[in-house]
């Protein structure tokens, strides 16, 4: 069949090119590339690196600590840290006010803080993604509609229509995560927006219009694989909103219930005596505002990498 | 309200010039804090603790309780004496003037208690009114006070809760006038009023010669600062020179630091474990009388009070505050003893426990450290916390199969504003025993002390068996102030501003 | 070739394209002619050359043509069937695009094997063997090397990539190709290359083209006819030859006046066409290029021009109505 | 004979990048007289558009521009301060760009953005400088110019956007005018009434030009120099009619064998190509770029590319001289 | 330029009329409202007659649009919990609350533009990475525990704040440091991402090209153009600001709508709870409605057709 191409004049000139074809393929696939950044980019290897630890500890909780985040002991409430006079060497860093070993209740409030993280971007995720693509895919009216309850969504003050919500159904680790998930869908539904619009009129979607594709396989397979460094970078930031919601309702008092070990609960118990043992705030404040740093560290650093003339 | 807004705004700015009053002994001036917004100044129109206070500093009542001997002596009235089971007669102190000017005499009297005593008129305490019938004019400084029935406890009111009012300026003026401006007797006027934020109290200088006394202190600044660790931080940084109110761990640091005096006063309020015996929120565990009993076996009451509470809180056994009159102290008592409580529980049928709603709505920890306990003995208790008002309507409404609650009986002395209050029947009564019911009804309606000690008694004592309530401990209060200022706090947890004075 | 016993491979038959614009939130939405009962055929290995100005219509064609809009009015026929909307995928197999711009076309984050089966997974054609063996032969058809298949499309050039996106038009052996400038975004040298892959591809294949570009001298070189496309209707049609060396129409004689051919002998022409192009929601009254034209009448300003049939193509202009009415 | 107005000898840009550093453009050199017009040819990636950058002095400071000349009306382009390089752009030497869609400051009307390019050089009233952008809106052919002046770009077609541009380039009279692909980004139509307007224009105020442009019918309309760049040279250098009569660089050449010319290609034939691609400039470079994709590339072409002259103004880099060898194996040439 | 306004006022007013229904259907569910105005110790029969009284008991239909029409008139009726007109409480402590967001977003400008200009026009220099750290370390630091360190630091330990109150300037400081730190990020990163977009614009080379100084390219030319998404998400910042400043004021004891939402929540007092959900959404809506109106007119490609 080509054969006829080979026949002519320029066969000599086609063979040379595909030489340099050959050459031109050294450069790197689009996941080779996007290691090399990931690995050149320090904040990011920070933020992954930080974000496994946290993770690895929320996994191996029991194994890192032989005490039980409930247990408590009236008798040794608050003892200080390591580094402080007086301190327990059974507590590493100390008891609460009711004598539950800090340590332990650190090491479990991960779980907490990256389930309630995890599970609200989830769900908000699923939500917001869904009612951005199709705005951002099929425009018109659904556009109307979704820029419409976005508007509506972002009119509605976040803590104070999250606070509401807690008190009438009660705080527990589920309402928390499902109301915050309910109430951080709107950046989602914002970015996958404007990203599939971006996206959608580009001729490689034209072209798989053309050859037949179906509409489902035309979002899942040539416009979602392109959007969604925006989606993981929109994911991690809400995880970290939803992370410092969920400590800002604990500390006013309408968030995860006790004795779940929360970081936010914590600081809003430790809080009671900050004036005199600072520790107390302190500790799960700095973890908390490490969890958060790690992530928001992750989600600039993968906005960068993905898009890194954009860094803003 | 646009208008207003921006008027709002610019007076905030314009206040900017005005400089943090400061508080001292040198212009004697004494700044307190409030923890609640108070809802209204209006004595008769808030239910909060900050109300009684203020209520104590602004108004008088016909008679006074004298803290140190426990004798009623009379402050707008100087005599009175019941004319029958229903009627008393009073005779009112000539010569008192209100803040306003307005003279006091029988038709203040008569005007506010008529006012308060009719239910549509709204008084939110109920309680403490509905007693009352009407109130007669004898002449310009008689009165008679009608009661519905025979009320043994009724000086108790006439020195508490019923301040009265200038019938001519409240018929003006109203609640919502009151709530703005408020006159009263009282040893301090009020001086300005921004709801639910900042009030300011100045000595009334013409003070009738109260057994109350006169203020001492010029002027009383009180800020409605809702976060105890804010409140700590004004002290520590001389905004505030008292605060009360100070939870057990922080009042101990600081008495500690030595810049402060610490003053530790018990309270008539006790907590106490609210169990739906008579089944109301359905079929569970807690309705058999031994899965009660475990429960009251399993929380080491004692511990809690040495590591939480702290001060002059003690464990009470009996559904009622020690001092109470007619509150029964030797009933069944449980002992810490879980070994116990898991058999009870196994007696009852639950080897390994069971699962429970544990309902709570104030001392966060004292509900987890008795959560930690019940886990020990094998129930699993979820706690709920709620807002006062969130848990009374699900109370009221019978879904709570377990609850911790307090109580403060209005520091009334005396067990029907306790025991009559939860074991009636009502709507906050889980056990409805009908004997219990009996006996208190004979108890509330006698005049004859012993009947009702005795019937108290027997109420009390079955309560305690039935294990229908697990009573807890009784609170305590601190009281944290510069050393400046001298202070005595008294067990009804009312602060009496114009009983504090500068330290000469 | 006008044979009455084969209807031609495709045929459009006045079509109309109407887009409802809006002009703000009172006024009433206006409709803009993007097609204006365009009528075309195009006969098995015909390369249909589309020239005019951006706004003028063409890729509105392209779009229809390829099933991305319906038409609003008018009918599409594929083998002188009617395609209706339900048969997007009937079209599909039929006719395929080699778009503009090379790198859009192609789906950054797929691989250039993955690109190319595209249609051969959505139609469900062969299992995962044979479609690696089909995807290796267009390869080698559109000269890139077999081991490009494993890359992206960012490792390749604008070329290759064009290459790659003509390799998935054909990989379901469709009778037509759409080309909406399928060279323009592309350097000169490659250029060439990629016109020389289509036309021998068109020899071997037996394929049919619509070939949009704006470039008259590709399409002169590449196309059998021409049709000039100005505001939505076509104007001036007829066989490459025929129109280049005898332009008709005022409007072609301008394009074709304003091809700067690499001559330094000559300066830049003057085209003539003085005013700007005109706004299509309110197209000119009469004939819609008499603004601009050079060899105005007072017809033109009222009457739209007649519809002039010529030996095999026709032109839409006053000027030759006297002369056929003659 | 006069000075040129521009003089350029040996001018290399260096871009670095995190592989290392680019040599985007190579020692190139070009004299440009008042009234000449110079077109740089060459494909995207060549040098091309950052040589017109450099005499601007706009490039970004990260770029590494070095020159053995750079020589403007007299002035050592070298080592003017910042200061006085402003007061030459837009004064005495001004530039058009491609994208007139994207060139306008979309926030300012067009009558702002005229006057402040006359008033950013000459003491003159706000008044002065207005019936001075209605003027050279008239000159440009716009018409009904006072209204045009408070509208905005976005109000405007992208053929009126770049006669504004013009405008705006002529508002001081430069004496030398750099136009960067100003037609790239337009229709046909469009493209021969701008470039015609801005030959005319030249004409008429005996400004300097250079034209940057791939299209090289654009080229040999409107050059009267012509410089073929490649890989960050200029490969071949002449005046209009040498390039196109007379090619001897193999990629000039190959330039003109790849555009089919009407009425000289054959309708359907086979057009003359270059394989391949650029070869990247990242790194140390030797020898002849173009050797790779080269038809008379000899071994020698990797180590060295004499410099080649004919007559006066006609150079170019190869080792071959005038088509030596260059017409085997390639069957089609531009002239019969 | 009317038209547009007109459009986005419609807009405005739907998205509001929503946001009412959708907090008052909300509130609504939370079960019974009688029981709250009964205030503590009140009998069930006590609230069993304010829920006649106060008509709970008839359809959520009825009631909505009873409500709203009187909110409309400016009555959002009386707090449960003070017997006093809800308008009145809330025009009361609006006002702390509006100046602590103007504040608070004048802080959150005056330190984001600057420092986003700056890092824009010297990416990767010493000020770039300042802005970054001050910025993920602002987005990461929980507002309550900044305001809780700023206390211990600035009034117990160095005595110089007043860690309460509102009675004069000082007052002020930490919670504006606070409430304009959260917003200052965003603002931060949005400025800086925009200059450099801006800066790599086609016309910032033409403003060069025409010999304008680096000042007048940076300020006339780059910014006005990048400040626009600024003005919008400024404003939507301090829409969010109000309803944010729940935290800051219950930490500062700054009685204003904030911490008034927070304290009726949790006293169920439902008619000051929808009045204030209602006011915070009005104000973001009004905020972004004015950004709209000034980036049109910044923007001339929206003003002018």
């Amino acid at each position: 069949m080509p054969g006829s191409i080979r026949a002519s004049g320029w066969g000599e000139a086609m063979a040379r090119t595909i030489e340099t074809v050959a050459e031109e393929i050294r450069s790197p696939s689009p996941g080779a590339m996007l290691r090399r950044r990931i690995f050149g980019h320090y904040g990011l290897v920070f933020g992954i690196a930080v974000l496994t630890i946290i993770v690895l500890i929320a996994l191996f909780a029991p194994l890192l600590t032989s005490h039980d985040p409930y247990t408590q002991d009236l008798m040794a409430r608050m003892k200080p840290p390591f580094w402080m006079a007086g301190h327990d060497p059974d507590h590493l860093l100390g008891t609460d006010h009711l004598g539950r070993d800090y340590l332990a209740r650190l090491l479990y409030g991960a779980r907490i803080s990256l389930a309630i993280g995890a599970v609200a971007a989830l769900i908000s995720g699923l939500i917001g993604t869904a009612m951005g693509v199709a705005a951002g895919y099929f425009g018109g009216k659904v556009d109307l509609v979704v820029t419409f309850l976005i508007n509506v969504r972002l009119a509605m003050p976040v803590v104070l229509v999250a606070l509401a919500v807690v008190a009438i159904l009660g705080g527990s680790l589920e309402v928390v995560i499902v109301v915050l998930g309910l109430l951080l869908w709107d950046r989602f539904a914002v970015v996958m927006r404007s990203s599939v619009m971006q996206v959608r009129d580009l001729e490689y979607v034209n072209a798989a219009k053309a050859i037949g594709c179906s509409v489902p396989r035309i979002v899942l397979s040539e416009i979602m694989p392109n959007v969604l460094n925006n989606l993981i970078v929109v994911a991690t930031l809400e995880m970290a909103h939803a992370i410092l919601l969920e400590a800002a309702l604990s500390f006013l008092g309408l968030g995860v219930q006790p004795p779940t070990p929360s970081w936010g609960l914590m600081i809003s118990e430790g809080k009671q005596m900050m004036l005199f043992e600072p520790w107390l705030i302190a500790i799960p404040g700095v973890a908390l505002f490490i969890l958060v740093l790690a992530i928001n560290l992750l989600g600039d650093g993968l906005r960068d990498v993905t898009a890194p003339e954009n860094r803003g | 309200m646009k208008t207003r807004l921006l008027v709002g705004s610019v007076a905030a700015v314009l206040a900017f010039s005005g400089s943090n009053a400061l508080a001292d002994k040198a212009n004697d001036t004494l700044n307190v804090a409030f923890t609640k917004e108070l809802e209204s100044v209006d004595s008769y129109f808030n239910s909060a603790r900050e109300g009684v206070i203020f209520q104590r500093s602004v108004w008088d009542g016909l008679l006074y309780l004298n803290q140190e001997t426990g004798e009623y002596e009379g402050n707008l009235a100087t005599s009175w004496q019941w004319v029958d089971d229903t009627t008393l007669e009073l005779k009112l102190r000539e010569g008192v003037k209100f803040h306003n000017g307005e003279e006091f005499d029988a038709d203040d009297v008569v005007y506010t208690v008529n006012f308060v005593a009719k239910p549509e008129n709204g008084v939110v305490v109920q309680r403490n009114v509905n007693w009352m019938k009407e109130a007669v004019k004898v002449d310009k400084y008689t009165v008679r006070i009608i009661t519905n029935g025979p009320f043994p406890a009724a000086f108790e009111y006439l020195a508490g809760p019923v301040s009265i009012y200038p019938n001519e300026y409240y018929a003006e003026a109203g609640p919502a006038g009151m709530a703005l401006k408020p006159v009263g007797t009282g040893p301090y006027q009020v001086e300005s009023v921004e709801p639910g934020k900042h009030f300011v109290l100045k000595r009334y200088e013409g003070y009738h010669d109260s057994p109350k006394g006169a203020a001492s202190i010029g002027t009383v600044d009180i800020r409605t600062i809702p976060d105890v660790n804010t409140q700590l931080a004004e002290l520590f940084s001389g905004g505030l020179d008292f605060i009360w109110g100070v939870p057990a761990d922080q009042a101990e640091k600081i008495a500690a630091m030595g810049r402060f005096t610490v003053a530790n006063e018990s309270t008539m309020r006790i907590g106490y474990l609210e169990l739906d015996a008579a089944g109301r929120s359905g079929d569970h565990p807690i309705t058999k009388a031994k899965v009660r009993q475990a429960i009251a076996h399993a929380i080491d009451r004692q511990a809690i009070v040495d590591s939480l509470l702290k001060g002059k809180s003690k464990v009470v056994h009996s559904a009622c505050f020690p001092t109470q009159f007619g509150c029964e102290q030797d009933v069944t008592t449980y002992d810490y003893d879980p070994e116990k409580a898991k058999a009870l529980l196994a007696e009852a049928g639950y080897p390994d426990g069971f699962s429970v709603d544990f309902y709570a709505y104030r001392d966060r920890p004292y509900a987890e450290a008795m959560l930690s306990y019940l886990a020990k003995v094998g129930i699993q208790a979820n706690l709920k916390y709620l807002q006062y008002s969130a848990l009374r309507d699900m109370r009221f409404k019978g879904e709570t199969s377990m609850s911790f609650q307090t109580w403060g009986s209005y520091s009334v002395n005396d067990a029907s504003a306790i025991t009559s209050q939860f074991f009636k029947h009502g709507a906050e009564d889980f056990a409805r025993d009908d004997e219990v019911l009996a006996w208190l009804n004979a108890a509330d309606t006698s005049v004859d002390p012993a009947v009702r000690k005795e019937n108290y008694s027997e109420a009390l004592k079955k309560i305690a068996d039935q294990a229908y309530w697990v009573p807890l401990f009784s609170y305590n209060s601190n009281y944290v102030f510069t050393q400046d200022a001298e202070f005595t706090p008294t067990p009804d947890e009312v602060v009496r501003f114009f009983q504090v004075s500068w330290k000469q | 070739m006008s044979d009455d016993v084969t209807p031609p491979v495709l045929e459009l038959v006045s079509v109309t394209k109407t887009y409802q614009v809006k002009q703000g939130m009172f006024a009433k939405p206006k409709p803009l002619h993007a097609l204006n009962g365009v009528s075309l055929k195009l006969n098995r290995k015909d390369v249909l050359g589309l020239v005019g100005e951006s706004g003028c219509g063409k890729s509105t064609l392209a779009k229809i043509l390829l099933g991305l809009e319906m038409p609003s009015e008018g009918q599409v026929l594929v083998d002188g069937k009617e395609i209706t909307a339900g048969e997007r995928r009937v079209l599909a197999r039929r006719i395929q695009p080699v778009f503009q711009d090379p790198y859009s076309s192609l789906n950054p984050r797929k691989s250039i094997e993955d690109i190319i089966a595209l249609p051969l997974v959505v139609h469900g054609v062969g299992d995962s063997a044979s479609r690696a063996q089909s995807v290796t032969k267009m390869l080698d058809l559109v000269g890139l090397p077999a081991r490009v298949r494993r890359g992206y499309p960012n490792q390749l050039s604008g070329g290759q990539r064009q290459r790659v996106a003509i390799a998935r038009a054909l990989i379901m052996n469709p009778e037509i190709v759409i080309c909406d400038e399928p060279t323009s975004a592309l350097d000169v040298s490659v250029q060439s290359q990629i016109l020389n892959l289509l036309g021998d591809l068109r020899d071997e294949l037996g394929l049919t083209y619509l070939f949009i570009s704006h470039n008259l001298a590709v399409v002169e070189h590449l196309a059998t006819r021409v049709a000039v496309m100005y505001l939505g209707q076509v104007v001036e049609e007829a066989p490459s030859q025929a129109l280049f060396a005898n332009p008709r129409h005022p409007y072609t004689q301008a394009l074709l006046d304003s091809v700067l051919t690499p001559d330094p002998s000559l300066s830049v022409p003057e085209t003539y066409l003085g005013a700007a192009y005109p706004n299509p929601i309110s197209p000119p009254s009469g004939c819609r290029f008499h603004p601009r034209c050079a060899q105005l009448k007072d017809i033109c300003r009222s009457m739209p021009p007649p519809h002039i049939l010529g030996p095999d193509g026709h032109v839409d202009c006053h000027l030759y109505a006297a002369a056929t009415t003659q | 004979m006069d000075d040129p107005i521009l003089s350029v000898r040996h001018l290399t840009i260096d871009i670095p990048l995190a592989q290392g550093t680019m040599h985007a453009v190579r020692g190139i050199g070009f004299d440009l007289k008042r009234g000449e017009t110079l077109c740089i040819v060459g494909e995207s990636g060549s040098g091309k558009s950052l040589t017109s950058l450099a005499i601007m002095g706009l490039l970004s400071k990260k770029l590494r521009q070095k020159a053995e000349k750079l020589q403007f009306a007299g002035l050592d382009l070298r080592n003017q301060t910042p200061r006085m390089m402003r007061g030459l752009r837009g004064d005495r030497m001004a530039m058009i760009f491609q994208e007139p869609m994207t060139s306008l400051n979309p926030a300012y009307t067009i009558g702002d953005q005229l006057e402040e390019a006359y008033l950013l050089h000459r003491k003159a009233g706000k008044a002065e400088a207005r019936a001075r952008a209605v003027e050279l809106l008239g000159k440009v052919g716009i018409t009904a110019a006072e209204s045009r002046l408070s509208q905005y770009p976005h109000q405007l077609s992208g053929g009126l956007r770049q006669r504004v541009m013009i405008a705006m380039a002529l508002m001081c009279e430069p004496e030398l005018i750099i136009a960067d692909e100003p037609t790239t980004a337009l229709d046909v139509t469009i493209q021969a009434q701008i470039l015609r307007l801005l030959s005319d224009l030249q004409r008429e105020m005996n400004m300097a030009m250079i034209l940057v442009t791939h299209d090289l019918g654009i080229v040999a309309r409107i050059a009267d120099k012509v410089a073929v760049m490649y890989a960050g040279e200029v490969v071949e250098q002449g005046t209009a009619a040498e390039i196109f009569d007379n090619p001897r660089h193999p990629y000039t050449r190959g330039l003109l064998r790849c555009i089919p010319v009407p009425g000289k290609t054959k309708p359907g034939e086979r057009l003359g190509s270059i394989p391949g691609i650029v070869p990247s400039l990242v790194g140390n470079f030797q020898g002849c770029a173009f050797r790779g994709r080269c038809d008379v590339a000899e071994p020698i072409c990797s180590e060295m590319v004499p410099v080649q002259e004919e007559g006066q103004e006609h150079m170019w880099r190869c080792i071959h001289a005038a088509g030596e060898g260059a017409s085997e194996g390639v069957s089609q040439g531009v002239r019969p | 330029m009317l038209a547009f306004a007109l459009k986005r006022l419609g807009l405005a007013v739907l998205v509001t009329l929503t946001v009412s229904l959708v907090s008052f259907s909300l509130l609504f569910m939370s079960g019974d409202p009688a029981s709250a105005i009964a205030g503590e110790n009140a009998s069930a029969t006590d609230i069993e007659a304010i829920r006649t009284l106060y008509g709970f008991d008839r359809p959520f239909l009825v009631q909505y649009t009873d409500w709203l029409f009187s909110a409309l008139r400016g009555d959002f009726g009386q707090s449960y919990y003070f017997k006093l007109p809800v308008a009145d409480l809330i025009a009361d402590r609006l006002s702390t609350t509006m100046l602590l967001g103007i504040c608070g977003i004048s802080f959150a400008l005056l330190t984001a533009v600057p420092l986003g200009v700056a890092a824009a026009v010297r990416p990767n220099s010493f000020i770039d990475r300042l802005a970054l750290f001050l910025s993920v370390m602002g987005q990461a630091m929980p507002s309550f525990w900044f305001g809780l360190v700023l206390i211990v630091i600035f009034s117990i330990n160095l005595g110089l704040l007043p860690p309460s109150g509102s009675s004069s300037w000082k007052n002020f400081v930490m919670p504006t440091v606070v409430l304009g730190y959260y917003a200052m990020p965003a603002i931060m990163r949005l400025t800086r991402a925009g200059m450099l977009e801006v800066l790599n614009a086609d016309y910032i080379r033409t403003a060069r090209a025409k010999g304008a100084s680096e000042w007048r390219v940076m300020f006339k030319h780059a910014l006005r153009n990048a400040v626009v998404p600024v003005v919008s998400l400024a404003a939507v910042q301090m829409g969010f600001m109000l309803g944010g400043s729940i935290v800051v004021e219950s930490i500062f004891a700054l009685h204003g709508a904030g911490y008034l939402a927070w304290e009726s929540i949790a006293r169920n007092d439902l008619p000051t709870v929808q009045a204030l959900i209602l006011i915070f959404s009005l104000f973001y809506i009004v905020f972004t409605f004015l950004s709209d109106l000034a980036n049109a007119w910044l923007d001339p490609r929206i003003r002018v057709g």
